[in-house]
Order: C-alpha cells, then sequence, then structure tokens
C-alpha cells in the first residue's frame, strides 16, 4: 500500500513528477511552513490531481486566503490541504499581476472552497473563473473597493451616512 | 341571582347587564392574575424570581402596569393591511372567548344562560376564535402572520374532533347538554363511600377520555407543546407580529381567557364543577364559585406548568398526533364509555 | 413620545396625576426587543438569564417590533445593518426608547479606527436614550442603563414645555455632560 | 374549460421569505432568504457580512503581534479564549518561542473550561430554538460559574485578553486551582440533569433525530470541522489528530455520532456530540489540574518587543466549533503582514444550504440551531 504520510518536499517532487506544467517549483522557509509555487491558470487542474491521486489524497480544502503583494504588483491566492486519510498538509501559491487577477476555481473539486473564493473577490478582487456566482459576500453589493489591499481607500459615504467618526 | 339584583336595583335591564357582566369582571380579574402568576411559576422553574419591583411586594401590579401601558402605545395599522379586517380581528376573538362563558355554571347560583344545548353551544363559539384568528392572520399582509394563521386554522379544526369527541363520552354519561344539569349530576360523597361523585370517579374509561381532553385543550389554546401559531423562535410572533398596543392586548387577553374557558368546562365536565370534595361540607352558591374557580386555576397551573418544560412539536407531528392517535383512540374510548354504562 | 405626548399647553392638576399614573406604568413594562447584535448580546442574554433576571423589573423580550418598547442595540452595527436597524426601529410602536450598549454602537469602540465597514456610532441613524459605556458592559451597567430610562420616563409629560423651559433644560443636560 | 378553471385554482405559487437578519433564531445578525412551498423549504440562501468587522484589516494595521489579541476575542466572543490560544500558538510558532510548563497547563484548561461554557451556551439556545426554554436559563447558570472563575484572574467577563504571547498576563491566584476542582466536581451531575431534561425528551428527540443529515464524505468535501464533523461519525479532533500545546500528555475519547436515534449525522447526533464533549472537557481539566506544577514564573518567556522574520504559517486548533486557523505572513517589521482567519462556524455554515433542501420551516430552526454558529465569526 503506497500509503504514508508525505513532507512538503516530497509532496512538491512527486507532483513534478506527474503533472508537466503548472508546478513553478518548491519554497522552503527560513521560518514557519514551505510552500509549492503553481501557475494560477493550472490550479484547477493540480488541485484535482491532489484530492483524485491515490498517494495524495488531499480531501479537504482547509483554507483559501488571498494576499495583497504590494511591492510586486500582484495578488496571490494561498490554498492550504489537508488529508484526513494521510494525514499530510501541504501550502499552494498562485501569484497573478493585480491589473489581471484571474484565478481558476476549486469550487467543483472542494465544495468549501466556494464562500472562501468569493470573500477572496470581496476582499482583494482576485477574479476566479469558473465560479458559478462571484459576487461579494461579506461587504454590500454597493460597496465601493477592495478593502484588503494595502492601498484600499476607505468610501467616505455609505447609503448617506459618513463611515468615519 | 338575577332575580337578587332585580330586587336591589329598580331598573331591570341594568340588572340584566350587571348581570351579563359578571364574567367580563371574572376574566379581567384572572387575566391580571394569571398573567403574573405564569411570570412568577416561569421564575420558579428557572430558579429566578420574576416580577419583583412594580406595586411593590411580589411585583403583584406588574400586568396592571403592562396593561396601562399598552393601551399608551401607538395603534399601528400597516398601510398595505386590509384595515377593516385588522382592526375587527381583535374585538371578534375577544368577543367570542366571552361570549363563551354565558353557558359556563359559576356556581350554583349564577350561570349566564341556563340553556339546554349548553355544551353545543360552547362548542360552536369557540370556532369563531379560528376564524378571527386566520382573519388577523391574512389581514396583515405579512408572511409570517400568514403561515402562522395556516398552522392555526390546520391545528384547531383537527383537535375541535378529539375535544367534541370526549365532550360527547362524558354526555353519554350525563344524559343532558345543559351544563347547570351536568354539574347537578355530580353532587354528593357515593363511590366507595368517600369519593365525590364526580364522572371522573364514575367511569374509568373516563379517566382516559380526560387525557385526551387535557392533551386537546393544550393545542385549543395553543400552549406549548402545542403553541406553533406564534411559536416565536420559528414565526417571530405568528399572527400576531403586526398587532400593536392594545389590539395586542386584546389578542393575549383572550388567548388567557381561552385557557380559562376550556380549564373550566374540563372542570365541569370531569371534576364536578361548583361542588365541593366534601359534600356538603362547605357548599353553597359563594363556596361553590370558589371550588370552581380553584379547580379551573390548577388546571391553568399544570398548563403553565407544562410550558415552561417542554420544547415545541412540529407541524406535521402534531398533526399526527391528532389524526392517527387521539381520534382513534378517542372514538374507541366513546365506545368503551358507552359499553361500561350499559353494563353497570 | 406617545400619542398623547405634548399635546397640552397647560398643566393641571388632572393632568398631573394622570402623567404619574401613565409615566409609572411606561416604566414599569420596558418590553425590549429580542434581537443581538454581537459581543454585547451575549451580555445581554446573561442579563435575562437567572442570575440577573431582567423579569424582576418587568422587562421581557418580545420579537416583534411592534410590541416593544425598547430597542437594545447590544454590539457593533455595521454599514449592512445600519438601515435595517432604522427600519427596525421605525417598526415599533410609539412611545419607544434607544439604549445603545457597548462601545460599539456608542461610538464604533475598538473598530473605530480603521473599521471601513463599521457604523461610528448607532446616533448616526436613530435617536438613543440612554448609553451603556463597556466592551462588553457588564449586566449590572445594563441594569443601571435600565433604571436611567426609567429615571428619564418619569420625566416625561403630557404637557408641552413652554420654551423657556427647554431652554434650561437644555442647559442643564449640557452641564452635566 | 371546466380543467383548466380547476387547475388555476390548484396552481400554487413558492413563497420567498425572509428570515433575519433580525429574526429570534438566527443567533444574531444572519439573513436566510427561504423560498417555501407551503412549510416545505424548497431553497435556502445564507446572507452573511451583516457583522463584518474589518478583523483582518485590524490586525494589519497594528503595530504590534500582541496588540492583535484583544480582536481576536471580538472574533468569537463566545469562545474568546480559544481564540486566543490558537493566535498565541501561531505567533509563537513564528518566533520559534518555547513556553513555561506552567504557562501551558494553565491555557489548557482555560481553553477546555471556554469549550464548556461555549457548548453551554449553544445547547441552550439549540433548546431555545426548539421551544425549550428553561433548559437555556439553566445552562446559564452553570455558565456563570465558568465566568466567576475567568473574572477572577482576568478580571473580564466575556473578552479576557489574557492569554499574551510567550505567557500569560499575569498569574493565576491560589484559588484557581480549588476552584476549578470544585466546578468540575459540581458540573457532572448537572450534565446528567440536562440529559434527562432536554437530550432524552421525546420531544426534542421527534424534532431533531433524522432532521438535517450530513453524509461524512459531504462534510469533508466542504471542510466541516468540529462537532458538525464529529456528529457524522468522522473522529476527527485535532487535539488527538493533531496535537498542539500539551494536549497530547492528556488521556480523553472523541466523541462521535452514532446515529442512536435517528441517522449519522443528524441534528440530534451534532448535539449530542457537544454534550459528550463537555464530560471529556472535565476528563481533561482534571488531569491537567493534576500534573499543573504549582510554581512558575508565567511572564518568564514573554518577549519584550516582538522581532519577526520573513515568513507564514498555518496553525490551527481546535475551538468549541472546530478547526480555527490563523494563516499569519510576517515580514521584517513588528506587525503582520497578513492574518487570514479560518473561522470554524464561516465553514460550516456555507453547508447549510446542502442539508436543508426539503426540510420543514421548523426544520430549518433546528438545523441552523445545530451548526452552533457564531456570526462574529462568520463574519470576522
Amino acid at each position: 500500500m503506497p500509503t504514508a504520510m508525505k513532507q512538503p518536499e516530497e509532496i512538491a517532487a512527486y507532483l513534478n513528477d506527474h503533472i508537466d506544467e503548472g508546478v513553478l517549483g518548491f519554497v522552503p522557509a527560513e521560518v514557519g511552513q514551505p510552500w509549492i509555487s503553481v501557475a494560477p491558470d493550472t490550479v484547477k487542474k493540480i488541485a484535482k490531481f491532489l484530492r483524485d491521486d491515490q498517494e495524495l489524497r488531499f480531501n479537504t480544502l482547509m483554507c483559501l486566503s488571498g494576499v495583497h503583494y504590494p511591492a510586486e504588483q500582484e495578488l496571490g491566492v494561498t490554498y492550504h490541504l489537508h488529508s484526513t486519510t494521510l494525514g499530510h498538509t501541504v501550502a499552494l501559491k498562485a501569484r497573478v499581476p493585480i491589473d489581471n487577477p484571474r484565478v481558476q476555481s476549486v469550487e467543483s473539486i472542494w465544495k468549501t472552497a466556494d464562500w472562501h473564493e468569493r470573500e477572496a473577490w470581496d476582499m482583494l478582487g482576485i477574479v476566479f473563473d469558473g465560479h458559478p456566482n462571484m459576487a461579494r459576500i461579506l461587504c454590500p453589493d454597493d460597496w465601493i473597493g477592495h478593502p484588503l489591499r494595502k492601498d484600499y481607500v476607505q468610501q467616505e459615504t455609505y447609503m448617506g451616512v459618513t463611515t468615519r467618526f | 341571582m338575577l332575580e337578587f339584583l332585580e330586587n336591589i336595583i329598580p331598573s331591570s335591564p341594568v340588572a340584566l347587564v350587571v348581570f351579563a357582566l359578571f364574567p367580563m369582571v371574572i376574566i379581567i380579574v384572572y387575566a391580571l392574575f394569571a398573567i403574573w402568576l405564569e411570570r412568577k411559576v416561569a421564575g420558579f422553574i428557572q430558579d429566578r424570581l420574576g416580577p419583583m419591583r412594580t406595586g411593590g411586594f411580589h411585583g403583584w401590579a406588574q400586568t396592571i402596569a403592562d396593561m396601562l401601558k399598552l393601551i399608551q402605545k401607538e395603534d399601528i395599522i400597516p398601510k398595505d393591511a386590509s384595515s377593516f379586517l385588522f382592526k375587527l380581528a381583535p374585538f371578534m376573538i375577544f368577543t367570542a372567548s366571552y361570549a363563551a362563558f354565558a353557558v359556563i355554571p359559576f356556581s350554583s347560583g349564577y350561570i349566564g344562560s341556563n340553556i339546554n344545548i349548553g355544551v353545543f353551544y360552547l362548542l360552536a363559539i369557540t370556532s369563531f376564535l379560528t376564524i378571527s384568528i386566520i382573519m388577523a392572520s391574512w389581514a396583515s399582509n405579512n408572511k409570517w402572520s400568514l403561515v402562522g394563521g395556516m398552522r392555526t386554522a390546520a391545528q384547531m379544526v383537527s383537535y375541535e374532533v378529539p375535544t367534541i369527541v370526549t365532550v360527547l363520552s362524558v354526555l353519554i354519561v350525563a344524559g343532558s347538554m345543559n351544563l347547570m344539569t351536568i354539574t347537578e349530576m355530580q353532587t354528593g360523597n357515593d363511590i366507595m363511600g368517600f369519593l365525590p361523585n364526580w364522572f371522573i370517579f364514575q367511569n374509568p374509561f373516563l379517566i382516559v377520555a380526560f387525557a385526551i381532553f387535557a392533551i386537546s385543550m393544550l393545542a385549543e389554546s395553543h400552549r406549548v407543546p402545542f403553541d406553533l401559531p406564534e411559536s416565536e423562535s420559528e414565526l417571530v410572533a405568528g399572527y400576531q407580529t403586526e398587532y400593536s398596543g392594545m389590539r395586542w392586548g386584546m389578542f393575549m387577553l383572550a388567548e388567557y381567557a381561552d385557557m380559562l374557558l376550556l380549564s373550566l368546562l374540563g372542570a365541569t365536565l370531569f371534576f364536578g364543577g361548583w361542588n365541593s370534595p366534601f359534600g356538603t361540607f362547605m357548599s353553597g352558591p359563594i363556596w361553590g364559585f370558589g371550588w370552581f374557580m380553584l379547580k379551573g386555576m390548577l388546571l391553568v397551573f399544570v398548563m403553565m406548568w407544562i410550558r415552561w418544560t417542554l420544547p415545541r412539536y412540529r407541524v406535521d407531528q402534531l398533526m399526527h398526533i391528532c389524526w392517527s392517535i387521539l381520534i382513534p383512540l378517542s372514538f374507541v374510548n366513546f365506545v368503551l364509555v358507552a359499553l361500561w354504562e350499559m353494563i353497570f | 413620545m406617545g400619542l398623547l405626548d405634548k399635546k397640552y399647553h397647560d398643566s393641571n392638576i388632572i393632568i398631573v396625576s394622570l402623567d404619574s399614573a401613565l409615566n409609572w406604568a411606561r416604566k414599569s413594562s420596558l418590553w425590549y426587543e429580542q434581537f443581538g447584535l454581537a459581543c454585547c448580546a451575549i451580555e445581554m442574554m446573561a442579563t435575562a438569564a437567572s442570575h440577573y433576571d431582567f423579569d424582576r423589573f418587568g422587562i421581557i423580550p418580545r420579537s416583534s417590533p411592534r410590541q416593544a418598547d425598547v430597542m437594545i442595540v447590544a454590539g457593533t452595527v455595521t454599514m449592512k445593518m445600519a438601515s435595517r436597524i432604522e427600519r427596525l426601529y421605525e417598526q415599533m410602536s410609539e412611545p419607544r426608547y434607544v439604549i445603545s450598549m457597548g462601545s460599539c454602537s456608542n461610538s464604533g469602540g475598538p473598530y473605530w479606527e480603521h473599521g471601513y465597514h463599521v457604523l461610528k456610532g448607532v446616533d448616526k441613524v436613530i435617536p438613543v436614550d440612554v448609553y451603556v459605556p463597556g466592551c462588553p458592559p457588564r449586566p449590572e451597567a445594563l441594569l443601571e442603563g435600565f433604571l436611567t430610562l426609567q429615571k428619564k420616563i418619569e420625566g416625561e409629560s403630557l404637557v408641552e414645555k413652554k420654551p423657556s423651559e427647554k431652554i434650561t433644560e437644555d442647559a442643564d443636560r449640557h452641564e452635566t455632560t | 374549460m371546466t380543467n383548466q378553471i380547476t387547475a388555476n385554482i390548484h396552481e400554487t405559487k413558492e413563497m420567498t421569505i425572509n428570515m433575519g437578519p433580525q429574526h429570534p433564531s438566527t443567533h444574531g445578525v444572519l439573513r436566510l432568504e427561504v423560498v417555501l412551498n407551503g412549510e416545505v423549504v424548497t431553497r435556502v440562501h445564507p446572507h452573511i457580512g451583516y457583522l463584518h468587522r474589518c478583523f483582518e484589516k485590524y490586525a494589519e494595521a497594528m503595530d504590534d503581534y500582541s496588540k492583535v489579541i484583544p480582536y481576536t476575542d471580538r472574533i468569537d466572543y463566545v469562545s474568546a479564549m480559544n481564540q486566543e490560544h490558537g493566535y498565541v500558538i501561531a505567533v509563537e510558532k513564528l518566533l520559534q518561542l518555547e513556553v513555561p510548563e506552567r504557562v501551558e497547563y494553565v491555557r489548557v484548561i482555560l481553553a477546555e473550561l471556554q469549550r464548556i461554557a461555549s457548548h453551554l451556551l449553544g445547547i441552550g439556545t439549540f433548546g431555545l430554538d426548539l421551544g425549550a426554554f428553561t433548559p437555556f436559563l439553566y445552562c446559564f447558570i452553570e455558565r456563570e460559574k465558568i465566568l466567576t472563575i475567568f473574572e477572577k484572574i482576568s478580571g473580564a467577563r466575556l473578552l479576557y485578553n489574557y492569554i499574551c504571547v510567550g505567557g500569560l498576563m499575569r498569574d493565576v491566584p491560589d484559588s484557581f486551582k480549588p476552584e476549578t476542582a470544585d466546578f468540575v466536581k459540581t458540573f457532572r451531575p448537572k450534565i446528567k440533569e440536562l440529559n434527562d431534561l432536554l437530550s432524552y425528551n421525546q420531544i426534542f428527540i421527534d424534532r431533531t433525530a433524522n432532521i438535517g443529515v450530513l453524509p461524512a464524505e459531504v462534510a469533508l468535501n466542504y471542510a466541516a470541522s468540529g462537532p458538525m464533523l464529529r456528529g457524522s461519525g468522522v473522529s476527527w479532533d485535532l487535539r488527538k489528530n493533531d496535537p498542539y500545546s500539551i494536549y497530547d500528555r492528556f488521556e480523553f475519547d472523541i466523541p462521535v455520532g452514532t446515529g442512536e436515534v435517528g441517522t449519522v449525522g443528524d441534528c440530534w447526533d451534532r448535539y449530542m456530540v457537544r454534550v459528550r464533549e463537555m464530560e471529556q472537557s472535565l476528563v481533561i481539566i482534571e488531569q491537567a489540574l493534576e500534573q499543573m506544577p504549582d510554581e512558575g514564573n508565567v511572564m518568564e518567556a514573554v518577549p519584550k518587543r516582538i522581532r519577526m522574520k520573513e515568513g507564514e504559517i498555518y496553525v490551527r486548533t481546535e475551538t468549541p466549533r472546530g478547526e480555527l486557523g490563523y494563516y499569519i505572513i510576517s515580514d521584517k517589521s513588528s506587525s503582520p503582514f497578513r492574518v487570514k482567519v479560518r473561522a470554524p462556524s464561516f465553514v460550516n455554515l456555507s453547508i447549510l444550504p446542502a442539508i436543508s433542501r426539503g426540510a420543514l420551516l421548523s426544520d430549518l430552526v433546528a438545523i441552523v440551531g445545530s451548526i452552533d454558529i457564531v456570526l462574529g465569526e462568520v463574519d470576522r
């Protein structure tokens, strides 16, 4: 039975062996956890492989987070995956330029991604291709701007009420 | 009692009005007391005190303050509501529950109208409650009210069947529909030498009938576990959602009056009405009234006790209990009561 | 704030005694609207529970705004919620009162500086009668808020205040705050 | 012609009804857009964000890692200690900081007490949703005792700001140990009382068994966690499966849903998992009280100034509602570059449309109650 817990390095190497394109490399960390960098237009294919492959079996998406990198003019999406059967975890990162922030949606692979992706759109303005309902989730529908961007400027009024003190 | 009033009051119509207002006084005094009692009972069941401040001793004036406040409240009629029906419903529901008290024999000296078909009249007039609730819910033009009203219609119409069948079982034993006659038949302490001649002791199957009656009574007056029409956690306030001020107060008053009415009916049919449990000891018109109200209030207390103990049923389970348990059971029991009467 | 309030221009002995009776009824039966927004709602529930027991003062929850007298704004009011709070307030029937519970609804509280989605004080959308400070206020503080509201109700009258009285009253208020 | 008329008469329309944001049983400001066919729910569409308090913006704006802690309290105001615990563990892991023994034990005891307090509230409000008012107040009486313990050590009843990076704000008083032991002793019989009054009440069982059944595969696909996942029969508890802090030193069971009165994964199972977890928390507290060192400086490892290296970490802890994840990216400054909270209620609530289709309106109330959401955590 090829069912053993894998370290992130091994998972990266395994992915490199089995996926032709899209896996951009393994990034070790000085402190904290390492991650695997992936291309945003291949996320879905990689995600499906990660979920269905018998050696990996990542059956849950623990967390999906959007990040803004103002220095590089980029937005990023981090996926934290976990396998309840094998017990290993891995982090994937996809980065897109801020003027065309499009990432493939993984909603069809892990249902939990639905709300997480809507939140990333709401907070950071990342568009997820293939998501069934790309609407704002936390802020009201007519809100202006994406609050978690580092250069976000709060709107002065909303529905006639000032947002400042 | 009417003759007595006509003796002291020279004008006959005035005497009649005073005579007719007697139940009204009882209802109002009872409601003021019962709402306070309800909160006190809830408090003691839940390890707290309940009203303590208003009026001094244990918040005795709490309900009076509530009523006085409700009178002051703004009377809102929603723009899209059907104004006429919306205004009419609270009066109708109160009138219906007040009118039903006409045939209740409060004591050997007082009955509003000693008619032969008292039971029949009472069951007919309580159907007005259902109609007024549907009226209120439909007129409000509010979705929560509507769902509450539909639940009420289904619930009250269904539970009328077991109620009527159990009442019929008593009528077999009594052989009369006059509530005064029914009460008079239960005078005396002859069963096993000491037990009073109440119907519940006369026929063992009437104990089952009383159990069915008690359950239906909870449903008819929509109390927990059958309080679906106004279930707070689901329907906000059900058919009362849009009512404010004294119009809402009328609904509350009617609800408590309804509780008392059904309790008094239960006391009359099963527990000897105004008869003293000790035979001729402490009997008479005044004592009789006291015994009667005591019996009614005990049943009301049990309803409160249940309210603060149990969760609520779901609407389909409610129907299931009625149609597949209570109704067949009440019919079988009806036959058994009749057989017992034939044999003994 | 009821229907008859401030309808009379002159006071007399009947109105004075009626005033005290009506005010007594109002202050003794403050039914609050049963809804909570955030952290403070948990303390509000704790105040209604056995240990502190709102019912001692005749305060009970009603879930329909039509039958409620007091709205306890218990917690952070966000921009998305602000219009709903306004609507709920309008649905309540007069006389109605508002208690702002906790720092968030008083002024935005801890979300004062960077809270782009937080309304900085519920008094921007509805009038507030009593402010209860704290994050969250203790149940005793909320009860104190209710007692303050009761004192405020005692001062209400069917008689419209004369302009001169209004001025002195305003001056008093400025002094105390 | 006549056929057409009768067809028109019998044609029914679906009714869209708005539940919330002000509704007695949406546990705060959740809004559910419910499409009803009669009383049967055809579709549910949850609208959230009515309590969006910009936590993540605040975490970035604060100039110190410690200053984020009061805001973590307010994410899930029902279990503030657990939130602090999770955040502090994440920061400590980034700092590679060792924490004194005594601190770890106090933290664990507090986290478990908070779990009991939180479950008591969850159970109580669930009963309230089903119309049982009295158990709710009984739960609050017990909860008040825990809050008294917390108040003695931290000065606050609800939001404590007590656990800090590297230690605790101040040492626990001497009375902490005997009082906690005393609580454990008095609380056990209360669980039995609760079971008699509510858990095994026939009406309660009728209302919750076979309602809102969540199969295990669906739960995993939706990344459900906590009692929601365990109710579906999956034995998954981070305290055991991925132990953090010192949870590997204690012996306790993971209660899972068994379908005792209905189907595995129904509302009753989720409810019962919570009740049984309270018992297990008592077991953990008892062991921790026994092992806890009496002496030790709780401020020993607290850094004067937090100097962070560049890196990132995702740390998950088990809160009463499930897996709480803090994803922290640090740069060289003293404030976090990005903090993302993976809130268990947020994820658990996203399952609601999937499990409430075809339920009755009253069942919907039961299902929402059994998920045990805290809106502060859903909206952050």
